[in-house]
């Protein structure tokens, strides 16, 4: 018996005022995947993140489910305990809060002061750079450092579904890689599953089990990577290599 | 951009033209409107109208005179009004702010049509509608300001002092000090304004060279008070003469008692109000050793009305009956008796006026009034002096054990405000009974 | 030299009350970007009802405790009901809004109690140079200011109040009611704007009592810098001490003048503070 | 969808169409900048004539009184309004403005009252100047605190110098009233209400062509992001200083129209409640355009007496009713702000386009 799939999405719409940026996306991705959400520039790939996650109300008739349970009109603050958490574009790094401050803000949520401790000392083992810079403002990290702290940050609530916008925006193509590397391991560890928004399609597909393409707010195309990289047709047109 | 600038500069110049035809100060002199009208009267009421700072930084000192006065008249009333008519009182707010004084003044004059202003306060407020007042005819009444302005029949002929002014008064502490206290250290203590200045006129006269500090406060900054008092104690001042108003005749004997230091405090009449003065202190009286009236204990004021702690004077009586039964609620204090009295005075010249009072009536039922009370002092609203209580007699709060009462030190005395000498200023004083002031 | 000791700790016990009011206008600008002109008007009504439980109880620390509480009711109430709904206007709204409710609850407190003075009484003993009543103030701004350091530095809610009002949208996606925490800080800021009321109102209560207070504390907010709780209390001594040497040696009707010319002086060298890194702004 | 594209066929053409087909309207939109303004001055000097001439003097003062309160406001406005810059001070510059006409109505009493009038502006002007430089690197709450410790510090100069300035008591002095010729038609107090309705349609009229010009745009762009308006070589420091002179100027300008109606300058006219209130009639009147500042003061002068009447006719106890003016103020201050986010005009204008577009 398969189980139910972690995260389930139908008829997902919603506009900015007049402007429909999100038509009728279905989706479903089981434990332990990777999705990709590919698309040129402004086909809705953040909007999908930020109306799942609660932070853009969805239009009437949409549904959004996680483990079977709906939850379409939560309010972004309470996805976290649903096991949602979410990487927006450019990190959502605090500049004014220490790096470790940053990183505590992640657990917040869940009580016992000593299991925060625990958890962030094993965040900043994963990610040695930020051990050392712990006490600076996170203002004075590198683009690459940022990106790694705003992962630790959404691995501190030990979510089941991490929505990752473009982590690789502005990064050198070395740290994109051992980033995706990490959320390979990350799936292997604790099966985490990843919805994984990328501009950069060939570097996503490689890693992703499977994707669909965005194109004005609609899917186009979806389907197992593979198939995703086989089809010329929609490489051209739409991944742009 | 050229174009429109040069059709500006041509705006500009019309409007030189226009209003330029003659210097904006110079005015030919106020003339006095006509006075052989009764506006405000009916048959049945007299509309009479004043303006006070009842909300505003200042209304906390001043509240009670316009409820001593609207009580006083709503017994008055009760007894059947004069000749007939009943007295329409309109107090109007200013907030002791002169644009707001003029505003509601204005509207009394034209909008309420008022027979005549009783007891406009405040100097900085009165001074900017005497003039007015004056123009438009209307009988300007008991100025409740001991400013020395009002006492001047050629510029303002319609305007009638009541207050003694600051530097009557002051002269006759001064001497009163000189006198008593020859070795007496002296400290000032006084507002920064033409109270201050003004007070400081009449007691240099007798206390010049005995000064040997001299504090100044300043109304808006009672947190500096606590280091003005500290100054006088530092500057060794063993007798201190205060011309402020309650809060700060309060505040000052506060810090002085938080200091342990106790002048002999010389307090003039406008911020000498008993009742007023334990009132505001009555949270920092110790328990026994220090209760409240030892911190007021022996002071000395100067005073031309009946006081609350003149229990044998018969209009202390008379305005304590009336405070109970038509007063606002809360005990009688001597600010209250300044408005209760205002209006009694009015009342009898209203009378005095005759059956058909028109302004000029009461200007000349003024300037003949042979006054016998309720004050303690003589009265002056003759043709040539309008300067309202000619003097001041000096009694000393004393609060020994259970019993409590003003003693008199010195009784009513008269001066002018130059350099004139203090006569004695004896009358025989009307009781309320035989006081004409309603039907 | 006695003159000289006088002054400064009349200026040190005025300072602790600006620095109060300096710190809930400090706390309220960090959560909301607003400053909150109607707080003296909430102290005023919080040190009111005080007096009137002190009169009917005749325990002034049950009044004292009154005022905290209803002062941190009232910040709580004026957030929800009336910033949150022009939470995302200009900021020229909620400064409004809190100048209109600044005279409606003064002009509420001249209506329920009337215009007049009240003898309103010292937290303790009044007497003495240095008296209690004014280590009193001291001592509770210094603990206040303590307390709120540890608040903001070390506990989970004092990180998701700063969170909050740093990145509202990251502080949700970690899991932070935004909404709840500007409340907070309305509440706590009000609680203390409550202590500045019972701090300046004695010798005499009446509805005008805070109005010279409420420019120092808005003056030494600004003075230390809108950023730091410290700035707001150091803003706040500097400018009690400054102002009192003025009136002991210029005279006292200067303050309000040398207030202008300290902020002018300290605004020039620092435009944002004297506590305040200075931010690159994002261009 | 056609409609749209035929209009998009013959721009040229149809404007012209338009503006025939529109009537007055296009024509008025069509004069150039400066001349539009000045008619409209004259219309609304004539309305006051007329509105004077039928009511009391009372009303004819507070008629004059809307005028200042106007000038105060839409020098605020310009400052605020289009430069963005929060300033709670300009109660000191009408305190500026009322005294230089004070002191020199006392001292150069032949001086003509336009003299008096342009030197009160100049007072002003400088001392903009001098505010705008020294707030010129402040922005948000930290210029806002500076102008509030303005507002409340300068008045205390007058009591610093009782002899020249005349202390907490101020001056006063009496003004030329209607010129002889016309005392059988004009009240003082009318006359009064004209000239300072003329010099405040003066004074809007220049305000509001500067405002339409370079320096208008200029200002605007500083206001939505000042560093983008720095990097287009908008020279923002220069601007945001005169921003604040002109609109110092129009609050100076205000005061002195102040003092010659009323005949008085006395510090304690010029509270911190004046220069705070100021500013809730700019917001409440509605933000970017000189109707708002109508509003404003209208509000400034009339809600405080709709209160006192609303108090008078309820019959409340004395308290109540002494304070329900100033909590009615407030009140409405804060249900306007909520309800009509733009103000008074905003609301207006909205009303107008449902009106118009039905």
């Amino acid at each position: 018996m398969t189980e139910p799939p972690i995260l389930r999405i139908e008829n997902l719409s919603t506009r900015y005022g007049a402007v429909r940026a999100l038509r009728s996306v279905n989706m479903t991705v089981r434990r332990g995947e990777i999705c990709a959400v590919l698309g040129a520039n402004g086909a809705g790939k953040t909007t999908l993140l930020r109306t799942v996650s609660g932070l853009q109300p969805p239009d009437p008739g949409s549904r959004v489910l996680v483990d079977g349970t709906d939850v379409t009109r939560l309010p972004a603050e309470a996805m976290v305990r649903h096991g949602v958490a979410h990487v927006p574009e450019g990190g959502g790094v605090i500049a004014e809060l220490t790096v470790e401050e940053n990183m505590r803000l992640g657990g917040l949520w869940r009580a016992g002061r000593r299991e925060r401790g625990a958890k962030a000392a094993e965040m900043f083992e994963l990610f040695p750079p930020l051990a050392e810079r712990r006490t600076r403002h996170a203002g004075t990290l590198s683009g690459g450092e940022r990106q790694m702290l705003a992962i630790g940050r959404a691995l501190m609530a030990r979510p089941r579904v991490l929505l990752l916008d473009e982590p690789s925006l502005g990064l050198a193509p070395l740290i994109t890689r051992r980033i995706m590397r990490l959320l390979q391991d990350l799936r292997a560890g604790t099966g985490l599953t990843v919805v994984l928004v990328e501009q950069n399609a060939a570097g996503a597909l490689s890693v992703t089990d499977h994707g669909l393409v965005l194109s004005q707010g609609a899917v186009v195309a979806s389907g197992s990577s593979g198939e995703l990289l086989a089809d010329d047709r929609m490489r051209h047109a739409y991944l742009g290599f | 951009m050229r174009k429109p600038t040069a059709a500006l500069a041509g705006a500009l110049a019309l409007a030189l033209l226009a209003t330029s035809c003659s210097g904006a100060g110079q005015t030919e002199g106020g003339g006095v409107g006509d006075l052989d009208v009764s506006t405000g009267v009916t048959d049945d009421t007299v509309v009479i109208g004043t303006h006070q700072p009842l909300t505003g930084p200042a209304s906390a000192g001043y509240l009670s005179i316009s409820q001593g006065a609207t009580a006083m008249f709503d017994y008055i009333n009760a007894q059947g009004g004069v000749h007939g008519r009943r007295i329409d009182y309109r107090v109007q707010d200013d907030v002791y702010d002169p644009t707001q004084t003029i505003e509601v003044t204005q509207e009394l004059v034209m909008g309420e049509e008022i027979f005549a202003m009783l007891g406009g306060l405040g100097t900085p407020t009165h001074s900017k509608v005497v003039d007015y007042l004056n123009e438009e005819g209307v009988p300007d009444v008991f100025v409740s300001s001991g400013a020395l302005m009002w006492n001047n029949p050629e510029e303002y002929p319609l305007t009638y002092g009541y207050q003694v002014d600051y530097t009557k008064e002051a002269k006759i502490l001064g001497q009163y000090v000189a006198e008593n206290f020859p070795d007496a250290k002296v400290g000032y203590f006084y507002q920064n304004d033409d109270v201050g200045t003004d007070s400081q006129a009449g007691l240099d006269q007798y206390l010049a060279d005995m000064v040997v500090s001299d504090q100044r406060y300043e109304a808006t900054a009672p947190e500096a008070v606590a280091t003005q008092i500290a100054a006088l104690k530092e500057d060794g001042a063993d007798l201190v003469v205060c011309a402020c108003i309650p809060s700060f005749t309060a505040l000052g004997v506060l810090n002085a008692a938080g200091q342990d230091y106790h002048p002999q405090w010389v307090v003039s009449s406008i911020g000498s109000d008993v009742p007023t003065l334990k009132n505001l202190l009555r949270e920092f009286g110790e328990s026994d050793e220090l209760p409240v009236e030892a911190m007021l204990n022996g002071m000395i004021t100067s005073g031309y009305l009946p006081a609350t702690n003149m229990e044998d004077d018969p209009w202390t009586r008379f305005y304590q009956e009336v405070h109970e039964e038509y007063g606002a609620e809360g005990e009688l204090t001597n600010t209250t008796i300044y408005g209760m009295v205002q209006a009694t005075m009015f009342a009898r010249a209203l009378k005095a006026a005759g059956p058909e009072p028109t302004r000029q009536g009461l200007v000349d039922a003024l300037e003949s009034m042979e006054w016998n009370g309720p004050g303690v002092v003589p009265f002056a609203s003759s043709a040539d002096d309008h300067g309202g209580y000619a003097g001041a007699l000096i009694n000393q709060y004393v609060a020994e054990g259970d019993e409590e009462g003003l003693e008199e030190l010195q009784g009513p005395m008269v001066t002018d405000r130059e350099g004139g000498d203090i006569t004695e200023g004896a009358f025989d004083r009307a009781t309320p009974e035989e006081y004409d002031f309603h039907d | 030299m006695n003159h000289f000791i006088d002054l400064t700790l009349n200026g040190i016990a005025n300072g602790a009350i600006y620095a109060a009011l300096g710190l809930s206008l400090v706390i309220i600008y960090q959560a909301t970007r607003v400053v909150n002109f109607a707080q003296p008007a909430l102290a005023l009504i919080a040190v009111y009802l005080a007096y009137a439980v002190y009169l009917a109880t005749g325990s002034y620390w049950t009044g004292f405790a009154v005022a905290l509480a209803s002062g941190t009711l009232m910040g709580v109430l004026a957030e929800r009901l009336l910033i949150r709904p022009v939470h995302g206007r200009s900021p020229l709204s909620a400064i409004i809004v809190t100048l209109g409710l600044l005279l409606a609850l003064q002009g509420a407190a001249g209506m329920v109690w009337g215009n007049g003075d009240y003898s309103f009484p010292y937290p303790m003993d009044f007497r003495g140079r240095f008296s209690p009543a004014g280590a009193f103030g001291l001592g509770a701004v210094a603990v206040v200011t303590l307390l709120l350091f540890a608040l903001y530095r070390f506990t989970p809610l004092g990180l998701r109040m700063r969170a909050a009002a740093l990145h509202p949208e990251s502080a949700r996606l970690s899991g932070v009611r935004v909404g709840l925490m500007l409340t907070a800080g309305w509440g706590i800021a009000s609680a203390i704007g409550a202590l500045a009321g019972m701090l300046a109102a004695p010798p005499f209560l009446s509805p005008n009592a805070l109005d010279a207070v409420f420019v120092y504390g808005i003056a030494a907010a600004v003075l230390g810098g809108l950023e730091s709780p410290f700035g707001a209390v150091a803003g706040g001594l500097l400018l009690g001490v400054g102002l009192s040497y003025v009136s002991g040696y210029a005279g006292p009707e200067l303050t309000t003048l040398a207030a202008l010319a300290i902020l002018v002086v300290v605004l020039s060298v620092r435009p944002d503070g004297l506590f305040t890194r200075p931010v690159a702004r994002k261009v | 969808m056609a409609s749209s594209l035929r209009r998009k066929q013959a721009p040229a053409a149809a404007t012209a169409r338009a503006s025939a087909r529109r009537g007055p309207a296009g024509l008025w939109n069509s004069l150039p900048v400066l001349p539009r303004h000045l008619l409209a001055a004259l219309a609304a000097l004539a309305l006051v004539a007329v509105l004077t001439s039928v009511t009391d003097g009372l009303t004819a003062l507070r008629v004059a009184n809307v005028g200042y309160y106007l000038l105060a406001v839409a020098g605020l406005q310009l400052l605020v309004g289009f430069s963005g810059q929060i300033s709670l001070g300009n109660g000191a510059f009408m305190f500026i403005g009322a005294y230089t006409t004070a002191l020199m109505v006392l001292y150069t009493p032949m001086a003509p009252l336009a003299v008096v009038m342009l030197a009160a502006v100049a007072a002003g002007c400088l001392a903009g100047m001098l505010v705008g430089a020294a707030t010129a690197r402040l922005h948000g709450p930290y210029l806002a605190g500076a102008t509030l410790a303005l507002a409340v510090g300068l008045p205390a100069v007058a009591l610093r110098f009782p002899d020249l300035l005349g202390g907490s008591n101020g001056l006063f002095f009496s003004l030329r009233g209607a010129p002889p010729a016309l005392s059988g038609l004009v009240s003082d107090s009318q006359w009064k209400a004209l000239v300072v309705w003329f010099v405040v349609l003066l004074a809007l009229v220049v305000l509001a062509t500067t405002s339409r010009g370079r320096l208008g745009r200029r200002m605007r762009a500083i206001r939505d992001d000042e560093a983008a308006a720095a990097t287009a070589g908008i020279p923002v420091g220069r601007t945001k200083v005169v921003a604040f002179v002109i609109s110092a100027g129009c609050g100076s300008l205000a005061g002195a129209c102040q003092a010659y109606l009323l005949g008085t300058a006395t510090p304690s006219s010029f509270t911190l409640a004046l220069s705070l209130s100021l500013l809730a009639a700019l917001v409440l009147g509605g933000l970017g355009s000189l109707w708002g500042a109508l509003w404003g003061a209208l509000a400034l002068v009339y809600l405080e007496l709709a209160g006192e009447e609303l108090a008078h006719a309820m019959g409340l106890g004395s308290n109540v009713a002494n304070n329900a003016p100033v909590v009615f103020f407030g009140v409405i201050l804060i249900v306007i702000v909520m309800a009509w986010p733009l103000g008074v005009q905003g609301a207006l204008s909205r009303l107008g386009r449902s009106l118009r577009g039905r």
